[in-house]
């Protein structure tokens, strides 16, 4: 493996909520918690989980929209844990981010060609006849035809929508993008068109993605390797197949045995592994492992110490006392 | 008697006086007065209100005190917790009273020379509004002021032997025995706190006591058990057992109660709307009386543009009285005026410069005069504001004055405010007040309380909110005049009068203000009210109603 | 959360008109909002007109007492301000409405000015005190909603204590106060003046109170369209606060101030009138609508329409201007709400 | 919910403070305020102004000042005016609140009454003549300015038509304590009541109506209307209950404003002697005691009722607990 792209070391979002007049006092929530990983040029990590488990966050921090609280974030060979101002604004060219909810992320009061323009503009990258000219270009390359360009954001479909948000993400020509569960606000039908269109992206133009969902299945598309995060942590970290083909983590296990499978034969034949319960709060995890009130494998162990993420002889890592091999 | 000219003056002023006086008086029954609000501390030696000075009288007692009657002889000063009206001694500084004996407060003590000693130092300790402007002339009245804590007031000699009280005072004072007779010298009991009592009533001598005082609901008076008539004239016994007086009931309201006979008198003016219907409906329970009571316009004679004389003059020609007039109620409740003396003042001598055939009554304004006079004063394109209060008719009273100046060549604009505000505001000579609409009515009738009062040198305090002289007029000549007048009073009172009708018209004629117009009370009671009587000192006299 | 995709067939068809374009074409359609719109302008206009009215049909100058003058009436001169007529000619009755275009067509008032023209010229006043006010509350409110709600933090905790300081002191108190204490002396800090007599005073202290009740919800907006993803979507791409203020928040909060507009003016109008029947709103010898009702209640039982009138000006145009915001809101914004 | 109680209590109180700082910054800053001068009576002595103001503590540093007077409402409780000397103004305060409290819980009555009267009648018949008729006399309700429909109503009631038989029955202006007249105090208070609750009908009616028609889209409804329910039972059992919440929180703030004072006009207009035209003769008279005590009092009640609804809504919703 050359130079990471992105290498996210020892990660931490922390909220801190109440004061001193509150009856409970400081609680601190823990949104992500101590997460590394790192990310090569033109690779895409697929990072899954429960809604809630801290992915999103850990997403909107890698694009500093968010602020770490711990950690360090590496892109491009730079520190950007705290780059502000200019060298922030020139970081970001690089790095987009695309978005869960395609009505939501785009101005309902400006029109597409403004909105995949602003990037261009924000940037200075040409004169005005110019980002014409790469607006038009950006729209082919994700689908959407030139005279849809004057509309409004409320006259597409969802599908559409998120192309215009591809488009606006592309403007920069980023090398890295960060989707944050890009399709699951969208039909199935729809679905895989979009997961399609970013693969041929990733292909033609060589980029990186952190690819967020909470549906392996979507992953499994595009991933060349996936992260599974519980609770504000990384419980299995490794390369796509071996993850999902023979998943080390109990977690994991029952987050695949979730995806339907098309042919009836082989869903039958397949165990169903359903998580007891919710999960925990953040702001109150349990005690040693954090998934153990959930899994039907826990040991005294589980309940006291909490496991490392330490890779398996597969070189996989996982975080889990007994793991499945 | 001083007094001849006022008697005169008041013979005509009260047709339903007269005819009300034919009815035999019966006793008993309440009283039932109203008004809008309460008027401050009800100590009477620290109240300075109209309001409460119409019921003090019936229920303090001073040594002396104006005859409690209607008419003509109301402004004449009697004799009453004393025996006499003492004649000044020691070239009109000492004065001697015998007091009366076996009178008693409402609580039970006794009139005592001690308790008379004891209410002037009082004045003194609860800073009386005029310990220092009238009071002071007592010998040690100044260091009473200075000092209050530590005040005897050696000027006053008290000797229960013989049950007198000795007055001495620094100057001789044509006015002390009015000053005497007002509530402030009411005598109240020897051990009455020397603190402003605020709202707890405090026994008095009169034929009425407080029964209950609360500032938001109201006065209830009964007859004070402890009292005998000892002197009709000077505190009659009155006709009511009870009088109520009710606060909060706006001037609107309190004529429609009138109206229905749910009260028998309201203290406030009648809005000017519903005069006509009154008048109309109600004619017999209409009381009119001219006042000594005066509108008038003070300008400041130390800024421009009015410290030009001319420019003044102008104004004073300018002024048409008798739209002043309507905007007060039209000639049955106001008399046009350009002098500062009212006519029921004694020293009155009707005088107008400042119309177009001068002399005894003002006719029509004189424009071209008055354009004379502008031109000559070379204040024309000054800016003037007028500065009136923002309640009727003050407030249109100050727009028809701005639209005069206009006229004139002033560019004027016209200032309205609170009227809590406006009195101390426009005699503060730092806010630089040109112009304002104001009025007087009289502590007692007397002139000085009219010219020496608003006129003197030292009635002008530089960046004081109490210079009552808001011209800021001084003439040394004129205050000599003044001074002379008071003293040739003392004896003859006649002669002092024409001296003061004299400086009235040296004040007028310096056109330190527009004189607008003088007051006449209009009293509505009710259908059951009779025997109605109006002293010119106290005006309605209550206790004096028969309501049965 | 998966929402219901249409497939759009109309993508042959032109582009749709922009958020306003396609806002007054709704507006236009809506009847009622245009009757409104059209009485508002008429009433704006016959205001305008005042001085040509007072000129040339009403002979007069509403602004002088005419205390002694005379008119002409069915052939008889007649005085404006007559004394009554009662057994002791108690009282001053001015001159009643003559119903017919021309001098005191709705009578004098007690100080013998023409009303019919007072009113046009109180009517300037009462409009321009109550859209300036307007405009002062709406630009206030905007920029502290803005400043509060966009940057968050200190400044957030510092606005919001003011607001709700100002919004749990009885905003009529509030007025009643300040216009009592000011009318004294004006205002005079640093570099700012203003006369007790002139219309800034009540534009100002109107203006001022209403504040809070728009700045709260503006607060909220642009609270929540901070946390919108099209906002973040904004700052991820590097654009400069300003760039998203002017071109993603404040739209969305001019869209909502559009819709508060005619209601606040509404609630000015009121409180003009209110404060100036208190008589410490505009000040003699100017004349708002409110000034000339305070003026008529002391006329009442004589001439009550010296009173009845400004009172129904008032009630119509607040009434125009309530329709209008309805339209507005259901044209613009169906979920706006003044309140909170 | 104690730290949300604790929290508001805090928030509270810091208002106050800013409010009392507020009132009493304004009233100082008024050339002429000074109230030693009109203590003291007209052409006092400067020596007995100048005692006046020693007495009344006028002459000490302004936040002296501040404090002797907010210990002496608070904690003595025997701040006196400056006007009617002697009167403690607390107990006056305190006085003329159920005066204020019976016109307005009057007119909360009717205007209750109506307000659901005609919301409903709106929404049940929505986009009929009987609904767009309702909605413009709503809107007239809130156009009209209260002070002068209290001015008119006085010149039917107490003028022109006072001696017909319709209206002879109107006492003349003022309170009368429903201890001394239950009929006098109800005769005396129904015009101001019904003057008063104008505005809230058009007000209330209309969120009403608003609130009835988006529950009557909710899927209970079509529930209640698939077991068979008529439209009237829909509307009156289901819908109506659940749209009142909105009504209820509006209500709680209004009524606070309005039991503060906020009924001022309608006091004025009408001659009771209520704690807005306590205020107004306070600040009319620059009573600075007087006007502390009032707005103060009329502060605590929007700040409480502002409390309450947030505390109701909480209790409800414990999404705002979090800080918001």
């Amino acid at each position: 493996m050359n130079t990471p792209l992105l290498c996210v070391e020892g990660l931490s979002k922390h909220y801190v909520s109440g004061g001193a007049l509150s009856r409970r006092g400081r609680t601190v929530v823990r949104a992500v918690d101590d997460v590394s990983f790192t990310i090569a040029p033109g690779e895409t990590l697929g990072l899954v989980g429960e809604s809630g488990c801290g992915k999103s966050t850990l997403g909107r921090c890698v694009t500093r929209l968010l602020e770490a609280s711990g950690g360090k974030i590496e892109f491009d060979g730079r520190d950007i844990t705290r780059q502000s101002g200019r060298a922030l604004r020139e970081t970001r060219a690089g790095l987009q981010m695309i978005f869960q909810d395609p009505y939501a992320s785009l101005n309902p009061r400006r029109r597409v060609r403004d909105i995949v323009a602003e990037p261009l503009i924000v940037h200075g990258r040409g004169r005005s006849g110019e980002i014409r000219d790469m607006v038009a270009s950006l729209f082919a390359d994700v689908g959407l035809r030139p005279e849809q360009l004057d509309r409004f954001p409320h006259e597409f479909s969802g599908g559409q929508r998120q192309r215009v948000g591809i488009a606006r993400a592309l403007a920069l020509a980023p090398k890295l993008i960060v989707a944050d569960e890009p399709v699951s606000a969208l039909d199935v039908s729809v679905q895989a068109q979009i997961v399609n269109l970013l693969a041929d992206l990733k292909r033609a133009r060589g980029l990186a993605f952190l690819f967020i969902a909470h549906d392996l299945g979507v992953v499994r598309q595009i991933a060349d390797r996936v992260a599974v995060m519980y609770l504000g942590a990384i419980v299995e970290l490794g390369p796509a197949e071996a993850v999902l083909a023979s998943p080390a983590h109990p977690y994991t296990q029952a987050l695949i045995s979730a995806v339907p499978v098309a042919d009836p034969a082989r869903a039958r034949e397949k165990r169903r592994i359903v998580l007891a319960g919710d999960p925990p709060s953040p702001s109150n995890p349990p005690s040693g492992c954090p998934f153990h009130p959930r899994c039907g494998f826990a040991t005294e162990i589980c309940t006291t110490t909490k496991p490392p993420l330490a890779p398996l002889p597969d070189g996989r890592l996982t975080a889990c006392h007994h793991p499945r091999i | 008697m001083r007094r001849i000219l006022a008697i005169f003056l008041l013979l005509g002023a009260s047709l339903a006086t007269a005819r009300a006086a034919t009815n035999t008086p019966e006793y008993g029954g309440t009283l039932r007065l109203v008004t809008t609000a309460a008027s401050g501390s009800f100590d009477p030696q620290i109240n300075y209100t109209l309001r409460y000075a119409e019921i003090y009288q019936a229920m303090y007692d001073g040594l002396v005190t104006f005859a409690k009657v209607g008419g003509p002889g109301s402004i004449e000063v009697v004799p009453d917790l004393a025996t006499n009206l003492p004649k000044p001694t020691d070239h009109g500084t000492t004065y001697v009273f015998h007091l009366r004996h076996g009178i008693e407060f409402s609580n039970g003590a006794p009139v005592t020379v001690q308790a008379v000693v004891h209410s002037f130092r009082r004045l003194f300790k609860v800073n009386s509004p005029n310990a220092g402007t009238w009071y002071d002339v007592i010998v040690g009245g100044r260091r009473c002021l200075a000092h209050p804590g530590h005040c005897t007031l050696p000027g006053l000699i008290a000797d229960p032997a013989t049950n007198t009280v000795t007055f001495h005072l620094r100057h001789p004072d044509a006015e002390f025995l009015d000053q005497l007779a007002v509530p402030f010298g009411s005598i109240l009991p020897a051990d009455t706190p020397d603190r402003d009592m605020g709202t707890m009533p405090i026994p008095g001598t009169g034929a009425y006591m407080v029964k209950s005082y609360d500032p938001s609901n109201g006065i209830v008076m009964v007859r004070n058990p402890h009292f005998h008539q000892w002197s009709a004239i000077a505190q009659p016994k009155g006709f009511p057992n009870r009088i109520l007086y009710r606060f909060g009931l706006s001037a609107e309201a309190q004529v429609t109660a009138v109206e229905n006979g749910q009260y028998d008198w309201m203290y406030e003016n009648a809005p000017a709307d519903r005069l006509n219907q009154m008048a109309t409906h109600y004619t017999k329970q209409i009381h009119i009386t001219p006042v000594n009571w005066f509108f008038y316009a003070p300008m400041n004679v130390n800024i421009p543009p009015f410290n030009n004389k001319y420019a003044r003059l102008a104004v004073n020609y300018a002024v048409n009285r008798e739209s002043a007039v309507k905007l007060s109620g039209g000639n049955a409740l106001a008399t046009p005026s350009c002098q500062i003396l009212p006519p029921q003042m004694p020293g009155y001598v009707p005088y107008c410069p400042f119309t177009r055939n001068p002399g005894a009554d003002w006719s029509a304004p004189d424009w071209k005069r008055a354009r004379h006079y502008m031109q000559k004063s070379g204040m024309i394109g000054q800016k003037v504001t007028v500065v009136t209060q923002i309640q009727s008719p003050y407030r249109q009273l100050g727009v028809y004055l701005q639209g005069v100046l206009n006229r004139l060549g002033f560019k004027a604009s016209v200032k309205p405010i609170s009227p809590d505000l406006q009195f101390t505001y426009i005699q503060n000579s730092n806010n630089n007040v040109q112009i304002s609409i104001t009025d007087w009515a009289q502590d007692y009738p007397a002139p000085s309380d009219f010219l020496n009062v608003l006129f003197s040198c030292k009635s002008f305090k530089k960046g004081s909110d109490n210079s009552i002289n808001i011209s800021g007029f001084c003439d040394p000549a004129i205050d000599a005049e003044m001074a002379h007048a008071e003293l040739i009073s003392l004896k003859h009172p006649r002669a002092g009068d024409a001296i003061w009708a004299h400086v009235d018209r040296q004040i007028t004629r310096r056109a330190v203000v527009a004189s607008l117009l003088s007051v006449n009370r209009l009293d509505f009671v009710s259908a059951r009210l009779r025997h109605f009587r109006f002293s010119g000192e106290y005006f309605f006299l209550p206790q004096l109603a028969v309501i049965k | 959360m998966s929402q219901a995709t249409e497939l759009r067939i109309d993508d042959i068809a032109p582009p749709a008109p922009g958020y306003w374009a396609t806002a007054m074409r709704k507006l236009r359609r809506d009847g009622a909002a245009m009757t409104a719109l059209t009485t508002l302008i008429v009433i704006i206009l016959l205001c305008a007109a005042a001085p040509l009215y007072a000129r040339d049909i009403a002979h007069t100058n509403p602004f002088e007492s005419n205390l002694s003058g005379t008119v002409l009436r069915h052939g008889k001169m007649v005085e404006v301000l007559g004394a009554a007529h009662n057994p002791l000619r108690l009282g001053v009755e001015p001159i009643g409405p003559s119903w017919k275009l021309g001098p005191y067509m709705l009578g004098a008032d007690g100080q013998g000015r023409d009303v019919a023209a007072r009113m046009l010229y109180g009517g300037r006043n009462s409009l321009l005190v109550s859209f300036a006010a307007a405009v002062i509350c709406l630009v206030l409110a905007a920029l502290t909603g803005i400043l509060a709600g966009f940057f968050g933090g200190w400044t957030d905790r510092a606005i919001s204590w003011l607001l709700d300081a100002l919004w749990a002191f009885p905003v009529f108190l509030l007025a009643i106060s300040l216009s009592v204490v000011l009318i004294a002396h004006g205002i005079d800090i640093g570099p700012i003046r203003l006369d007790a007599s002139s219309l800034a005073l009540p534009i100002t202290i109107i203006g001022v109170i209403y504040v809070p009740y728009v700045a709260r919800p503006v607060r909220g907006l642009v609270l929540g369209l901070r946390q919108s993803e099209y906002v973040l979507a904004a700052i991820g791409i590097g654009a400069p606060s300003w760039r998203i203020l002017w071109f993603d928040i404040l739209p969305n909060v001019i869209s909502s101030l559009v819709v508060f507009a005619p209601l606040i003016v509404a609630l000015d109008m009121l409180t003009e009138a209110a404060l100036s029947f208190l008589s410490i709103g505009v000040q003699p010898p100017a004349a708002s609508w409110g000034t000339i009702i305070h003026n008529g209640e002391s006329l009442i039982y004589t001439r009550p329409i010296v009173a009845i009138a400004p009172g129904l000006a008032i009630v119509i145009t607040v009434l125009a201007l309530n329709i209008l915001g309805d339209g507005l809101r259901d044209a613009l914004d169906p979920r706006a709400k003044l309140r909170n | 919910m104690a730290g949300t109680v604790l929290r508001r209590l805090a928030h509270m109180i810091a208002v106050l403070f800013g409010i009392s700082v507020l009132v009493f910054l304004i009233f100082f800053a008024t050339p002429g305020a000074n109230p030693a001068a009109r203590i003291a009576g007209k052409d006092a002595s400067p020596q007995t102004i100048a005692r006046v103001e020693k007495q009344f503590g006028l002459n000490r540093p302004l936040p002296v000042q501040y404090a002797l007077m907010m210990k002496k409402l608070f904690v003595t409780r025997n701040l006196t005016s400056f006007v009617n000397l002697g009167e403690k103004v607390v107990p006056q305060v305190f006085k003329a609140a159920p005066v204020t409290l019976s016109l307005v819980s009057g007119a909360a009555v009717i205007w209750i009454g109506f307000a659901i009267l005609i919301g409903a009648l709106a929404a049940a018949f929505r986009g009929g003549w009987i609904d767009r008729l309702l909605m413009v006399l709503s809107l007239i309700g809130i156009s009209m300015p209260v002070f002068w429909v209290g001015t008119m109503a006085n010149l039917i009631t107490q003028g022109a038509y006072h001696h017909t038989w319709l209206f002879s029955w109107v006492p003349p202006l003022g309170y009368i304590p429903f201890s001394r007249s239950p009929l006098g105090w109800f005769k005396a208070l129904v015009i101001p009541w019904i003057t008063l609750a104008i505005l809230y009908i058009g007000l209330y009616a209309r969120v009403l109506r608003a609130a009835l028609i988006e529950t009557m889209q909710e899927d209970f409804i079509r529930t209640a209307r698939a077991k068979g329910l008529s439209e009237r039972q829909v509307l009156l059992r289901h819908a109506l209950r659940c749209s009142l919440v909105s009504v209820v929180t509006l209500f709680g703030l209004d009524f606070g404003v309005l039991v503060g004072g906020g009924a001022l006009l309608t006091e004025v207009v009408f001659g009771l002697q209520g704690v807005g035209y306590l205020t107004y003769q306070a600040l009319e008279t620059l009573d600075l005691p007087m006007i502390m005590a009032t707005v103060i009092y009329a502060s605590v009640f929007v700040v409480v009722s502002n409390a309450a609804v947030d505390i109701v809504y909480a209790a409800f919703d414990p999404r705002m607990r979090v800080r918001r």
